[in-house]
């Protein structure tokens, strides 16, 4: 049997012939008929040897199932293959018996899944998880195995491999598990390698490794890769071809540059659209109107029409299919031809979002020297033996009608911080004054009523909303709870509120599991502002979300601001967003603010090193810069919190450190102008050039 | 027209209430409809168990004893000549509200500690794991004669006994559940918004930690039925003459009975197989309905 | 090679020893002996280790001739000295052994229990095989009323353990004795392991060794006889369970005796401080108001002998003694009559808790329902039993006594101030019936006095007497020797010597 | 994780104090005492002897200087004397201990792994005849009592098919031997298990299910594995996670099972002792009984906490 497979497949590697992946009219169904959701539809593309593709789009748009059906991972039932074939070198991989994929999978294709934390075995060792696979498909002794497996985790950057292989995933941080999941993809040298959205949950520095990463890797094992993302420009830099995906097929595939340079379909250009510009400040974003895709209709017409400026009734009636534009750049769209002398962004750009009335010059919140240490206990006696210092002497201002951002590396303290201003967690030192008063020892009664005029929004748009709760139960918690006002009125608001966020009444009584992405977000807005607050933290409101939706919740944001005089705390890492929306910027590192200023200044004359090296890892969309620009790639991970470093945090990390970093904590100078604003730096060096 | 076509998906299930909602998942669920349909079905008829049986359930016929079922005694005759489906049903009552209040005593009980001892940790938690821990230790032979002999036998004590020995194992779940989800973002975003820590509690916290509840708590109403048998036989439980579905196969608990008396212990074993049973159906299509990821009608094809 | 006998047994009283429980004296026949044992036909005493004795005064003094060459399985030579500390053990209030009161006749009883002498006065060894035991006043009937269940220790074993560590030591699980099998092996909760005697002084024994089984519930030994894992459920096992009785009498391998084994009067208790029963229309006609005869034909199939008054001997009980039949009408009329409050239920304790009892308890329940009396069951344990007892907590209950050899073991429940069974009854006449059956030694005399006694128990029913219990035993009929013994006796005293004449048993070829 | 062992024990002090004394409590609350218990007709003690006896007992001083009597005895080390028969407590304990935790370990493994298995099949034939062939007779399972289970089994395996011995823990009079011991051992200890397996097969379902649902078994898919480690290695392990709490809280229902089983069986372990204790109201015996159970459920829980910590690196005690 065995014998026979290597066989054919030496017969089609000679022929050296045909594609190495060739799927074609795949479509995807989960549910009975009737009741079907149309996952995929009438998929095809074809992947050469040593090829690597994007497949981008928008969430729920079919990639991971496409990709999932390849390996035979979708469960069925509910999951059912309605038609197609997918030839991997000459052999359908949909019909062969699972016990003759299982020889593939793995071996000659190898995913990357989206979450790195649940995708790896909480209870097996990661070299455990590592070597299996090996020892299953090659037959390799346990040290062989071992020692292969330690080279793969050399080779994707984790130190000390040898050590760690016998650790658990949850000792290691986002950033290394998404490299393990790399690497245990990577062990078999497999043809293909699929990485589904592999680095949505992570953040810009420790995303731009993982891209140089995979890029690198590809080009030393020669192997294909098809790369799905919803986030076109972090492709941009390395792919060769790209394929959108809306709605459950394939409306534009092109190579990286010609994508970029002429995108037809509409999707494609709306995409493109929405992101927004380093260079062009200021500037509304233009997210693609309307809701993502129903995809329980058949798809017997063009599912982006509902959405798109140019449909006709011709795209209402019949489904357009894939037509070349030219070589190698083909679309689904019945109108490509007539668009194409559109201007690619649609309309100038409204005005400046910062339309707000009182000029941000009197302060709303103070923090001042604030530090939120988690004790660490240990012992027969529960001694504190010592703490984590997630927060270590903060202090920083939100002027009234401002959007002060917080960005910083995962762990630095930023939801901490947040949470500290609103109460939830106890500081361990220091002050919060908002509007003027100290609300340390409030009374329960006081601490209410601050949280009337103080909301969050929460980091996690699913893990913030009760899943057994509808939609108006969760936007009307707060009135509930603060006993503002009667039933009926409580009712009444939450419709308002539903508007004002731009969700549809009937909304109200659905539940978070039955929204996307953005949906949930926005109700997690309103939940935030049914009290009328004053100020609102944001916590990473958008990072986990696409491009478009992240546009329309970033323009919501704005008019929120604009029509209820809100201030806005934004805490984010993704620094391409927070340069359009903010005011000023305040940059952590391990608990301590490094670098605080106005947009303009930060972005325009970074100053601390730190801030330097995330600017530079920002993923710009446009292939041709990706490759050019000069990335500071920083070394290692960050320290743990328990053990900071002495003296300034970040001098382990630094590429300017010298002694005076490693015994004394800078203390912020102002490096600001009359015409800049205040810009204060945390660094020994700052300002020698 | 998909925006309109979603619109129209959701205006079908309009003005969903929790339970409301609930109770429609409920109802698609096909084998905790049958469950229910049964349990009602049983509890009806023991409710009504004097219209439906022929005889009481302690009228002796002593020349008539030990019949096999026939058209007379629908299930036949014990050993002292009484009716076992009469039996059966009056057994029935007691043997459900046993199962029933002794269960929700201690589901009330373990539930409230669990979640007290899991939301506050620290010393309260240190304190109530120590009771629980004593609880479990308890042997429940001594406490049982020493609590008849204090408030003397009856089916309300024996659930009051029950109840108050076996919450600790529903307490321990509990505080497990709610610890992994104390820390959960909703839980500080209600706090944000100011709610108290009761309602966090009621509301956000318990419907979600429900499920493997459930499990437990439907399990329990087996073991309690059961247990309500070996109290009797210690003087706790139903006396006497009084019938249980317990104490009945209890009282078939000689070889020759096993043998050649079939029909004195198979209908309450059935009774209690087919209750225990539609009881877990309902707690599954209870934990499901509970649940409004759970894809309706997933469960039970 | 003669064979194993492996018999059933329902105790836990090994360990505690013979001194101080009323369980576990089968074993002693067959290890340790008395100076006199019970006939088996049931009705006189036989010289075992005494080879016989005389009363020079009327009952006054007795002289026992001991037994010459009797060795203790250890090889010491048995002697005057083993019995007179025995006697002396038995009655030593630092031992408290609950049989004490058996030589409470015996002279100087009263100063060794209050502690102003040191032995048992009125004990004595005359020379090294004569003994002497003087009563404080002629008692003719001593020797077969009391001497009966008093094992013979060896005094150089347990001479040396204090009075006090006697209960528990461990002799009682490794006994010496004199009888016709050597104490091999005991096993806590399992069995113990009793093999032949070569010297045993009646004759060696046929069989080679006796397992005495230890069961605490019964359906396990039901189930081990039909197995063959034991070879007899007899009064040690507590006869076998009427609710099993047929399936056994269907195998072939068993001699299933159905009525054999009775001396247990079961009656009604009445708590007569509590005013209800105070009269005796009341007592009398809850005895009308059930239908015994019924009861003992189905719910007990036969197992039961009606019985209308306490004595289960034929020669104690009177001839015209009142039968109260079943008769409903005179039993609501007698209720009427004293005024009886139907709608108070009656609180009703009973600790049996076979299916027989149980459906027995139900019958009676549901009889006495008929006719106004709601009694309430509740069932309770020894210890909780005799609590009650004590303090006298309970209206009604539903009980059963050994009665033993003799009518004058009933008198404990129902002579004047008996604690605890008496319950406020008091019937100075009886009382001195009771004197008058003790006082000679002569059938006629006694029988006189008891059958006088009985006709006023059943007319006063200071207990509603039921019936006397019959309990059937089960044998394997591999064992020779045992089952015809028992064929013979038509009626069985309850305490009766069940191991007579083992020596004798064989196992069929 | 020593010091959280330590820690462990150091708190099980205080609840094994309050054990004791609760029990020590409640079994004086029992009517009757020992000196009544052993009171009968046939031979009836006066009330001299009474008091007699329950002065040499200590049961006449007040029940708060017998339980310090009783506590001070223990912190020497010493469980005491039996009322019945005044052997040493320990000793009794001693020798049937070892029994017990034969029958209870037997049938608490049987259990587990049956249980395990079956939940697991029936897991993953979800919906499928099996599965609800398995549901349907794990519910007759629970709702078999151990007494009647207990007789079941006799009358099949030991009086129709003669498989088996009907009781005891090995043949009566022969030297012991340990495939003697077995044959005794396999109807008690499956009466004892049959019940536990139903209630562990629904708590392993349920797990099962849980697990198959996470995404690494998606990814051990993905990685080509033979669908046998799939379940066994990806599967299993994570779905025995919770299944060790519902274990931990099984050992103290097993006690009060094996009470029953024991007596049916004649089996004679603790149990068995432990009913004539009551009976008897020795108390000695019942306190030596009770704190030895508390113990040993204590202990387990601590080997549950760290078969949880060995089953689940993510939980660390310290
Ligand atoms: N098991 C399933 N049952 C029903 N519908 C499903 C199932 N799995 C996926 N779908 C649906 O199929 C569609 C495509 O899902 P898929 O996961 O491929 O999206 P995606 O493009 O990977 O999105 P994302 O960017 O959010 O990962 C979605 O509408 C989803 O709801
Ligand atoms: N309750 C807690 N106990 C102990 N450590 C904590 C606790 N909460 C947070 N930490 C630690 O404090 C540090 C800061 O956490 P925080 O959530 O504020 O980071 P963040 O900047 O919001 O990161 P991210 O971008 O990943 O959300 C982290 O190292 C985290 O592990
Ligand atoms: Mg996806
Ligand atoms: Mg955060």
């Amino acid at each position: 049997m065995m014998h026979a497979d290597t066989l054919a497949r030496d017969k089609v590697e000679a022929a050296g012939q045909g594609p190495l992946l060739d799927v074609q009219g795949l479509s995807v169904a989960f549910g009975p008929e009737g009741r079907a959701v149309y996952a995929v539809n009438d998929v095809s593309f074809q992947l050469a040897e040593g090829e690597s593709l994007a497949i981008v789009g928008e969430s729920g748009s079919g990639k991971s199932v496409t990709m999932q059906t390849l390996m035979g991972l979708i469960r069925k039932p509910p999951g059912r293959v309605t038609s197609g074939r997918a030839l991997f070198r000459g052999r359908d991989l949909l019909a062969m018996p699972d016990s003759e994929l299982r020889q593939i999978r793995g071996r000659d294709i190898a995913m990357i899944f989206q979450d790195p934390m649940s995708s790896l075995n909480p209870v097996l060792t990661i070299g455990l998880q590592l070597t299996e696979a090996l020892r299953e498909h090659q037959g390799l002794s346990e040290r062989e195995a071992e020692r292969q497996a330690l080279d793969m985790l050399d080779l994707v950057g984790i130190a000390n491999a040898a050590q760690r292989m016998q650790a658990f995933p949850h000792q290691f941080s986002g950033g290394q598990l998404q490299r393990i999941g790399i690497a245990m993809a990577l062990v078999c040298k497999p043809s293909i390698l699929i990485a589904d959205e592999p680095t949505t949950a992570l953040d810009v520095t420790i995303q731009a490794q993982i891209v140089e990463l995979v890029a690198r890797l590809q080009k030393e094992l020669g192997m294909a890769i098809i790369w799905i993302s919803h986030d076109l420009s972090l492709v941009a830099g390395f792919v060769e071809r790209v394929a959108v995906m809306y709605a459950g097929s394939i409306v534009e595939t092109a190579p990286v540059e010609r994508l970029f340079a002429a995108p037809t379909h509409p999707y494609t250009i709306g995409l493109l659209n929405s992101i927004p510009s380093l260079t062009a400040a200021n500037t509304r974003l233009v997210p693609i109107k309307g809701a993502p895709p129903n995809v329980t209709l058949a798809p017997t017409f063009c599912a982006f029409a509902s959405r798109c400026d140019h449909a006709v009734a011709r795209c209402r009636e019949a489904k357009p299919v894939l037509e070349p534009v030219v070589s190698g750049h083909a679309a689904a769209c019945w109108r490509w031809r007539e668009l194409q002398g559109f201007p690619r962004a649609p309309g100038s750009v409204m005005a400046t979002a910062q339309a707000s009335g009182a000029a941000p010059n009197e302060p709303l919140l103070t923090v001042s020297g604030l530090k939120v240490h988690f004790p660490i206990r240990r012992g027969v006696l529960r001694r504190q033996v010592g703490a984590v210092r997630a927060v270590d002497g903060v202090s920083f201002e939100v002027l009234r009608g401002e959007t002060l951002a917080l960005v910083g590396e995962s762990g630095c303290g930023k939801s901490t911080t947040g949470r500290a201003v609103l109460g939830l967690e106890r500081p361990s030192e220091g002050e919060i004054l908002f509007e003027g008063r100290d609300y340390a020892e409030a009374t329960a009664e006081r601490l209410k009523e601050r949280r009337r005029d103080m909301q969050m929004v929460f980091q996690n748009p699913f893990g913030s909303l009760n899943p057994r709760m509808t939609v108006g139960r969760i936007i009307g918690e707060g009135l509930r709870a603060q006993k503002i006002g009667t039933r009926a009125s409580r009712e009444a608001r939450v419709s308002d509120l539903l508007a004002l966020v731009g969700l549809r009444e009937a909304m109200r009584d659905r539940y978070p599991f039955e929204l996307s992405g953005g949906q949930r977000q926005r109700v997690g807005i309103a939940r935030a502002l049914a009290g009328s607050p004053k100020f609102i933290i944001a916590d990473e409101p958008i990072s986990a979300l696409d491009v478009s939706i992240q546009a329309q919740i970033v323009n919501l944001l704005d008019d929120l601001k604009a029509r209820l005089g809100l201030t806005y705390l934004f805490i984010g890492h993704d620094l391409s967003m927070i340069r359009y929306l903010s005011d000023r910027v305040a940059v952590m590192y391990l608990g301590r603010i490094v670098e605080t200023g106005t947009t303009a200044s930060v972005f325009g004359t970074p100053l601390h090193p730190y801030t330097r090296a995330l600017l530079s890892a920002i993923p710009v969309p446009d292939p041709k810069a990706g490759g050019t620009r000069r990335r500071i790639v920083l070394g290692g991970g960050v320290p743990d919190p328990s053990k900071p470093p002495s003296g300034c945090h970040f001098h382990p990390r630094c590429p300017r450190a010298s002694k005076i970093c490693a015994q004394v904590a800078p203390e912020p100078r102002d490096f600001g102008s009359s015409a800049s604003g205040q810009h204060l730096v945390t660094c020994h060096h700052a300002g020698e050039v | 027209m998909t925006e309109a076509a979603i619109d129209t998906g959701i205006a079908a299930g309009a003005s969903r209430g929790l339970w409301g909602e609930a109770a429609r998942r409920f109802l698609h669920h096909r084998l905790a409809t049958v469950g229910l349909v049964v349990l009602t079905i049983i509890v009806l008829a023991c409710i009504f168990a004097p219209l439906i049986a022929h005889y009481g359930p302690n009228d002796i016929d002593l020349r008539g004893r030990n019949q096999p079922p026939g058209g007379v005694h629908w299930l036949g005759t014990d050993g002292t000549g009484r009716d076992i489906f009469a039996r059966i049903l009056y057994g029935g009552r007691i043997s459900l509200s046993v199962g029933f209040i002794a269960v929700a005593i201690s589901a009330a009980i373990g539930i409230f500690v669990g979640a007290v001892a899991g939301y506050f940790g620290g010393k309260v938690d240190l304190f109530l794991m120590g009771l629980i821990d004593m609880v479990l230790t308890f042997p429940r032979l001594v406490i049982i004669i020493a609590f008849v002999a204090v408030v003397g036998p009856s089916i309300l004590n024996t659930m009051l006994v029950i109840g108050l020995l076996s919450w600790p194992s529903i307490a321990r779940l509990t505080r497990g559940e709610i610890l992994s989800l104390r820390n959960q973002e909703f839980i500080l975003a209600a706090r944000s918004l100011g709610t108290s820590p009761s309602v966090i509690i009621l509301e956000h916290i318990l419907p979600n930690v429900l499920s493997p509840i459930l499990v437990a708590i439907t399990l329990d109403v087996a073991t309690v039925i059961l247990l309500e048998a070996s109290l009797s036989f210690l003087g706790l439980g139903a006396q006497a003459p009084a019938a249980s579905w317990g104490n009945m196969l209890r009282d078939a608990r000689t070889l020759s009975i096993l043998e050649s008396q079939p029909w004195m212990w198979i209908p309450p074993g059935a009774m209690i197989a087919v209750a225990v049973l539609s009881i877990n159906f309902v707690g599954d299509g209870l934990r499901d309905a509970l649940d409004p990821q759970h894809i309706i009608g997933g469960g039970g094809k | 090679d003669g064979g194993t006998f492996r018999s059933a047994m329902r105790t836990g009283c090994i360990e505690m020893g013979t001194l101080h429980t009323t369980c576990g004296h089968r074993l002693d026949e067959t290890v340790l002996q008395g100076l006199v044992h019970i006939k088996w036909t049931g009705d006189d005493v036989q010289p075992m280790l005494a080879e016989g004795w005389k009363t020079p005064d009327g009952g006054k003094t007795y002289i026992f001739n001991l037994r010459h060459g009797v060795k203790w399985h250890d090889g010491t030579p048995f002697t005057a000295k083993d019995v007179v500390f025995s006697l002396n053990l038995y009655a030593n209030p630092k031992v408290g052994s609950p049989w004490s009161q058996k030589l409470g006749a015996v002279a100087g009883y009263k100063a060794f229990q209050d502690g102003s002498a040191s032995l048992l006065a009125g004990v004595k060894a005359l020379d090294d095989m004569t003994v002497q035991v003087e009563l404080d006043s002629a008692k003719p009937l001593w020797v077969q009323l009391q001497l009966i269940a008093i094992s013979i220790f060896p005094e150089h074993i347990l001479g040396k353990v204090a009075p006090q560590d006697i209960k528990g030591n461990a002799f009682w699980v490794n006994r010496v004795g004199t009888g016709p099998f050597i104490w091999k092996k005991y096993e806590s909760d399992q069995y113990v392991e009793v093999d032949r005697s070569p010297d045993y002084f009646l004759g060696a024994p046929k069989l080679d060794r006796i397992i005495y089984q230890i069961y605490k519930d019964v359906p396990p030994i039901i189930a081990a006889l039909e197995t063959k894992e034991v070879d007899a459920m007899s009064y040690e096992g507590g006869g076998v369970p009427i609710s099993e009785l047929a399936r056994l009498q269907k195998l072939d391998y068993l001699t299933v005796l159905p009525k054999f084994s009775a001396g247990l009067p079961t009656y009604l208790q009445f708590n007569l401080a509590d005013k209800r029963f105070a009269d005796v229309k009341v007592r009398q006609a809850m005895l009308y108001a059930i239908d015994r005869k019924a009861i003992i034909e189905t719910v007990k199939q036969g197992a039961g002998e009606l019985s209308n008054t306490l004595f289960p001997q034929d020669w104690a009980r009177a001839k015209d003694l009142d039968p109260y039949d079943y008769n409903p009408d005179k039993a609501k009329q007698l209720l009427a009559e004293a005024g009886w409050d139907g709608s108070q239920p009656v609180d009703f304790i009973y600790y049996y808790s076979d299916q027989m009892n149980v459906d027995t308890i139900t019958a009676i329940q549901s009889y006495l329902a008929a006719v106004g009396v709601n009694i309430q069951p509740r069932l309770l344990d020894p210890a909780a039993i005799n609590q009650v007892y004590a303090d006298g907590t309970f209206q009604m209950g539903f009980f059963a006594n050994g009665m033993g050899l003799d009518p004058s073991l009933g008198s404990p429940l129902v002579v004047c101030g008996a604690k605890p069974l008496g319950f406020g009854y008091c019937n100075p006449k009886l009382d001195e019936l009771f004197n008058k059956g003790l006082e000679s030694a002569d059938r006629e005399v006694r029988a006189e006095a008891y059958q006088e006694a009985s006709r006023i128990l059943n007319k006063e029913l200071p207990k509603a007497w039921l019936w006397n219990e019959v309990r059937p035993l089960a044998f394997n009929n591999r064992i020779v020797g045992l089952a015809q013994h028992f064929k013979e006796q038509p009626l069985v005293i309850f305490n009766h010597a069940v191991y007579n004449e083992v020596e004798k048993w064989e196992v069929a070829k | 994780m020593l010091s959280y062992l330590l820690r462990k024990l150091l708190l099980g002090v205080p609840v094994l104090f309050g054990v004791t004394i609760i029990v020590f409590a409640i079994a004086h609350a029992m009517p009757g005492d020992a000196v009544l218990a052993m009171i009968t007709a046939e031979a009836p003690s006066s009330e001299e002897l009474i008091a007699m006896r329950r002065g040499e007992l200590g049961l006449d001083q007040p029940l708060y200087i017998q339980y310090l009597n009783w506590i001070g005895q223990i912190l020497h080390g010493n469980l005491g004397r039996s009322f019945v028969n005044g052997r040493s407590v320990a000793a009794i304990i001693g020798e049937r201990l070892p029994m017990t935790l034969e029958l209870m370990g037997v049938a608490l493994l049987a259990a587990f792994v049956i249980g395990t298995t079956l939940g697991v099949i029936s897991a993953l034939r979800q919906y499928r005849l099996t599965d609800y062939s398995l549901t349907l007779g794990g519910f007759v399972g629970v709702s078999i009592p151990d007494f009647f289970m207990g007789l079941l089994l006799v009358y099949v395996f030991a009086l129709e098919l003669r498989w088996l011995p009907s009781s005891g823990i090995s043949t009566a009079g022969e030297s012991f031997s340990l495939a003697d011991n077995l044959r005794h051992l396999v109807l008690p200890a499956a009466a004892l298990a049959l019940f536990r397996a139903a209630i562990f097969m629904r708590y392993a379902r349920a797990g099962m299910l849980e697990v198959l649902n996470q995404s690494y078994m998606r990814t051990a898919r993905a990685k080509g594995l033979k669908p046998s480690t799939i379940v066994l290695r990806h599967g299993l392990r994570n779905a025995l996670i919770p299944l060790v709490t519902v274990f931990g809280l099984a050992l103290p229902t097993l006690f009060g099972g094996s009470v029953v089983i024991e007596t049916i069986f004649q089996w004679p372990g603790i149990g068995l002792m432990f009913i004539d204790a009551v009976v008897n109201r020795d108390s000695p015996v019942i306190m030596g009984y009770v704190l030895i159970t508390a113990i040993i459920v204590m202990l387990a829980n601590l080997a549950t906490d760290l078969a949880y910590s060995v089953l689940d690196p993510r939980v660390s005690y310290d």
